[in-house]
């Protein structure tokens, strides 16, 4: 699997090559704070990050959406760039077909839509307007527009977060299969610590403006939670986040428990 | 408990499966339209009018009688008059109409997606439009003579300005992030235009239109004044000459009709072309 | 004017007998031109008119800048406003009405409930004014003619577009008006049952002129048609005098869309046109005119004579003398 | 690689702190404003005026040159005509304004709010803007006389109409989904007028109010016609009786002054108010 | 701890009340196909179900939004019903502390929306946009627009989907905490069945157009993963939505350690 950017030496040229990068929104304080970062070609990479840390702000600016935003820096990408936005963002005037072939400039667009919006459990809503699907099927019909059109480097601003358990092991399945089609660089955001380790080659901690924590995933073969390297892995990506344990509830049930005791 | 219904809680009462509670909660959109609610204030209009008429409470020599204007419209229909007046008139109209929507649409498109263009094409159209169009006329009979083609390009004149203005707003006031997801697309200009920027102006083009459909209508009044002899506007323009009340309303209530169906049609083509749209109204 | 010009034509230069072939003169007169259709004469014209639906003084004047007619057909006040704002005319053609004073063109409406009999009862009135047009000259006129001054009346500057000035009248926002024929009719018909009524003005305003911008007459090709022109007008105003039923049907009716009652009562109160041979009389009471407006305008003087082109007073002499 | 820079790769160049090197990315927008760029058309359009009339190919009877106009400008400010007209012409012009942008709004709420309100109000409103202002004239006159009420209110009800179609269509095209919203907040329905519907609706009243200045700029030339003795529309109205065309110039120059200028803070008001917008002109 | 209806008996007059409820948009079929739905004053509901499976057509129903949706049935709710829904919604041309106090008609409104902004971590950003905040920012803002009115029902349709792990635990303490002072009824919808197990009294999955399963939640004290009962709720709970073993990733690992073998 020589195809595997973390394999790789550091000679290759990186797909996105991101060189002390600011940006601030006011006076008052920077949301990049000299962000470095590469990413190899085909490398997938997930960026996790406290609310308001700056994740969408960086995707934004590897997008080349952020005209207007102050700042420096120096950021390198591919030609071919894929975004799904943090809002589902399909244009309400256009069929959820059209939405996702926009701009496709294939022969066969109509067939390769149809069949992207198969992959992400959408047959037979080709032709619903976008306000007439469910949280869930307007993030899985923005997914696929992303996905039709093989690009270099895909941004993914938490595309699985209105997704149920099932559906979404669905959608990394689908999303693992292309990528191993079509070898992207991936920079994935996700709040979900289990699944950027089992989706990616190398997690990061956005904190600060920075890359606080750069982990690459060495687990192979299965990636299960029972894993111990797994846990591990998990436990310090959440301390990185701030979390000591995950799903602990120190207030209701410790008080709960207090109540009983003394009634 | 807010229900709908008082009762649910007498046990007599199964819960048929036709039955249907739903928590009432204070509406506070317009709610279902009327069916053909719109009629209902022309028709309290002509009410008026007649109840007025009839009492005396309007001087029919202001305002000629319902059924005066009736038989005033038989003579003129009898002898040809209004016909031949409608059709002058509905060619010309037309004709106006679509010229001035084709260049307001343009011209909107090249202002709209371009600084340059704007700055160029902006400017003299907000000078035009605060212009008397009867103070162009003098400048438009040099340059296209007495005929129709002056007649034309001055009800285009008049058609395209608010068909620019509003298809320009529109435009300009589509959301930023579809025109970022487009430009992530990889879209080229002309589908930009195609697919983002004519749906997503087509409320502010439609919107124009019912002004632009109405202005052209106006316009006839200003145009047939000149080297006319048949035509709506001409009609009137003549009688108010000669104090022909009665066929002053007529020509009147021709107008309102006409206006009125237009205006119906093109907001029947913004229900059906903007159904994508869920807005306080639907 | 004209698409292809002929040669050029000095003003004192005596008329060419015949324009070329292919001369088409643009004439802005629709009551002539109704007139010589239903009499026949238009068969004795032997040059190419191509007919234009504009009247009025503002609307021709208009037409004359753009090049878009040759000849416009208009009361005697509107040469002297293209003279006075800069577009160089004459008036080629003079006609006046048999019996002025039974018929005039204008009577001055009076509102309803306001007592005026004469044109010396309008001192201390509201008198509708509207500078520039022929009512306003006409108001002007009949004050002089009263021995009033501006000071002695109130003016109410309003423009007589279409009805305006009998709404004026019937809402008593004035106490007189001047109203055209055409509207003394329907007014009356509606008011007269308030009291209201009209009065003759009591000074001559039946000058009518056919004029022309100068750079027409200097184009020899043109010059000549209008000669013919003029003839053939001469001839059609004797026709309407001689046949006021088939006119008011013609014209009125069928062209203006009056109903044949009113036709008849236009026709009637304009009584029967002639046209004069000798223009002296005419010219003089146009200087009078003039005066009038230079004085209470603030005109620049004028002396009228040189705004009419005599040389045309001899076309139509010999053409109503050798009919 | 997209970059802006083509030597990045070149290992002597250090990456400076304040280099600033972004993808390019077609931009599908319109762009930066230029500054002051509305002015550039301006400018063409004197430009070819000037060309025009110092050529002979506008002809100076039709179409007055410039320095004439700038000329007589100077003698009617001289003689104080010009101020007296702008004073005159402004208050009513202002007035009427205020009136109708106040009749409009307010009929645009109710019936904007309530299927019934529409249906009384909507229908003859589309009835009164199919007629032709003039032809409403005679019967003002008759209701209103022929003093300054008269006028004002013919100027409030030319502007009423644009207020009131805008500011309707504003309304009823809020998304539906923030009246959900407030409907679940328990708002009253005054609160969701203040809250939700008004600034919902701001852009399309501000458009409509475009619209409604240049209306009550241009209603003036029709009111102004009766009983006035000085204002911008009489002395534009007088002097083409009299055929003076340079005094019609500077009327209509002086109309596109006022027109252009009353647009630009009508669209400053809109960047400030509508300032939470993100649209293609942002 | 009387309050928890889940230890109340059927006697007491439910907060909800739902039966036999059917929804549908079009012929094709229904959404929800004759739901039943109790909720006890008081009680904390966490619904789960697959994307597009009608979670947030019942939340409409029960809020009233669904005018005009055919359907039948019977609901009952209480009068003050607070909604977060699934778009954070929060008006475009309001600043942030506005949103939050729509509506609210308290005297000291702008206080209690201050505090409420601080609670959700959006101190200091009382005058920003809505535009201006992140994906995130925006869904607490939304939340706190809820709970600074104390409802007798809460709806919320996922209202932590777009927060990192340490806010959301943050988020839900507050939650918590809010709810042990005004004991509303909630039903919140979330895909996280970990995040159903640790705050809910009773998680309901719905499937098919009915409630399929309905758990009570029986853990008490700290809920922790570790604690077996959780664990055996939770692979109970995943079973229903389909997952066999949650974070499994058969394709890609698997193929991966075969290739590997291979090789
Ligand atoms: N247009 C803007 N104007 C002002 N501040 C902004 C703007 N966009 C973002 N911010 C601020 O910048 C910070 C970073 O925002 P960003 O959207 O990148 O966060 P994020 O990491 O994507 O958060 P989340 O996970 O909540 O989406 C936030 O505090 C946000 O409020
Ligand atoms: N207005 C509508 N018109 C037509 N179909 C609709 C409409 N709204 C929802 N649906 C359909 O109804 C089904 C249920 O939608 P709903 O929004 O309730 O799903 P959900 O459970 O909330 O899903 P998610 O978790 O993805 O938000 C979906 O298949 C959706 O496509
Ligand atoms: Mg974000
Ligand atoms: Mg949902």
């Amino acid at each position: 699997m020589a195809s595997y950017a973390g394999e790789l030496s550091t000679e290759v040229a990186p797909a996105v090559r991101v060189r002390s990068l600011h940006r601030s929104f006011n006076e008052a304080g920077g949301v990049l704070n000299g962000l470095d970062l590469d990413i190899a070609p085909g490398e997938f990479v997930a960026l996790l990050g406290r609310s308001g840390s700056g994740k969408s702000t960086l995707l934004r600016s590897l997008a080349g959406l952020d005209r207007g935003v102050a700042g420096t820096g120096v950021i390198e990408v591919p030609e071919k760039v894929s975004v799904v936005f943090q809002d589902s963002r399909l244009l309400p005037w256009k069929r959820v077909l059209d939405n996702v072939t926009l701009g496709l400039r294939a022969g066969d667009a109509a067939d390769r839509g149809r069949q992207a919006l198969a992959e992400v459990g959408l047959a037979g809503r080709e032709k619903a307007w976008p306000h007439e699907l469910s949280g869930g099927e307007q993030q899985r019909a923005s997914l696929a527009r992303s996905l039709v059109r093989d690009p270099e480097l895909l941004l993914a601003d938490e595309p699985f977060g209105a997704l149920d358990a099932l559906t979404r092991i669905r959608m990394h399945t689908l999303l693992r299969k292309l990528c191993e089609v079509h070898q992207p660089a991936v920079l994935l955001v996700t709040h979900d610590v289990d699944e950027a380790i089992v989706l990616a080659d190398r997690v990061i901690v956005l904190d600060g403006g920075v890359v606080r924590h750069d982990a690459r995933v060495e687990l192979d073969g299965r990636r299960s939670q029972a894993d111990p390297a797994f846990a591990r892995l998990r436990a310090r990506l959440l301390t990185e986040l701030g979390v000591e344990d995950d799903h602990d509830a120190p207030g209701r049930h410790l008080d709960r428990a207090v109540e009983r005791a003394a009634s | 408990m807010t229900t709908l219904t008082g009762n649910l809680s007498a046990p007599t009462r199964a819960l048929a499966e036709a039955e249907d509670v739903r928590p009432t909660r204070r509406r506070l959109g317009p709610g279902e339209p009327i069916r053909f609610g719109g009629l209902i204030g022309i028709a309290a209009l002509l009410l008026a009018w007649v109840v007025g008429s009839a009492t005396g409470v309007l001087d029919p020599r202001t305002l000629t009688e319902p059924w005066t204007v009736v038989q005033t419209a038989g003579t003129l229909i009898e002898n040809g008059r209004l016909q031949e007046s409608l059709v002058t008139s509905g060619i010309r109209a037309a004709l106006g109409l679509g010229l001035g929507v084709l260049v307001g649409t343009v011209l909107a498109l090249v202002s709209g997606l371009s600084r340059i263009g704007e700055s160029f094409i902006d400017g003299p159209i907000q000078v035009k439009r605060s212009i008397p169009t009867l103070a162009l006329i003098p400048l438009l009979i040099l340059w296209l003579g007495i005929g129709e083609p002056m007649k034309v390009i001055t009800i285009a004149l008049a058609v395209f300005v608010p068909i620019y203005i509003h298809t320009h707003n529109g435009l300009r006031t589509i959301e930023g992030r579809y025109a970022e997801l487009a430009e992530t697309l990889g879209v080229t200009r002309g589908e930009f235009v195609r697919h983002v920027v004519l749906p997503g102006a087509m409320p502010g083009f439609l919107l124009g239109l019912r002004f632009a459909v109405t202005s052209s209508l106006l316009a006839l009044v200003v145009v047939e004044v000149i080297n006319a002899t048949s035509g709506i506007g001409h009609m009137i323009t003549l009688a108010s000459n000669y104090g022909q009340t009665d066929i002053i309303v007529v020509g009147l209530v021709v107008y309102a009709l006409l206006g009125v169906t237009a205006d119906a049609v093109v907001r029947l083509i913004e229900r059906k072309a903007l159904s994508w749209r869920r807005t306080l109204a639907s | 004017g004209g698409e292809q010009a002929g040669p050029r034509l000095e003003l004192t230069a005596a008329l060419p007998d015949a324009p070329s072939e292919d001369t088409v003169l643009r004439v802005g007169d629709p009551a002539t031109q109704v007139a010589l259709e239903t009499s026949g004469l238009i068969d004795d014209l032997d040059i190419d008119v191509e007919w234009a639906n504009v009247t009025g003084g503002p609307k021709t004047l208009e037409a004359f800048r753009a090049d878009a007619i040759d000849i416009g057909s208009v009361a005697d006040i509107p040469p002297l406003f293209a003279h006075w704002t800069g577009t160089d005319v004459r008036i080629v053609a003079a006609r006046e009405t048999v019996d002025p004073m039974e018929h005039p063109t204008y009577e001055l409406g009076v509102a309803p409930g306001v007592d005026v009999k004469s044109i010396e009862d309008l001192k201390g009135k509201k008198i509708a004014y509207s500078p520039g047009q022929a009512q306003g000259a006409l108001v002007l006129n009949v004050l002089r003619e009263a021995g009033l001054t501006q000071d002695d009346v109130e003016f109410v500057e309003m423009q007589s577009v279409d009805d305006a000035f009998s709404v004026a009248l019937a809402s008593k926002q004035v106490d007189v008006a001047p109203l055209g024929q055409t509207l003394v009719k329907t007014y009356l018909a509606k008011y007269e049952r308030d009291g209201a009524s009209t009065i003759e003005p009591g000074v001559r305003d039946d000058a009518w002129t056919l004029y022309t911008p100068t750079t027409v007459l200097e184009d020899a090709d043109k010059a000549a048609a209008i000669k013919e022109y003029v003839a053939a007008w001469a001839k059609a105003q004797q026709w309407i005098s001689d046949h006021p039923d088939e006119f008011a049907q013609a014209y009125y009716v069928d062209h203006e869309g009056l109903s044949p009652e009113d036709a008849q009562y236009v026709v009637d109160a304009l009584g029967q046109f002639t046209v004069p041979t000798n223009w002296d009389e005419f010219i003089a009471r146009h200087q009078e005119t003039v005066d009038t407006l230079v004085e209470a305008q603030d005109q620049e003087p004028l002396d009228v004579e040189t705004i009419y082109d005599r040389r045309y007073e001899k076309a139509i002499a010999d053409a109503v003398e050798g009919s």
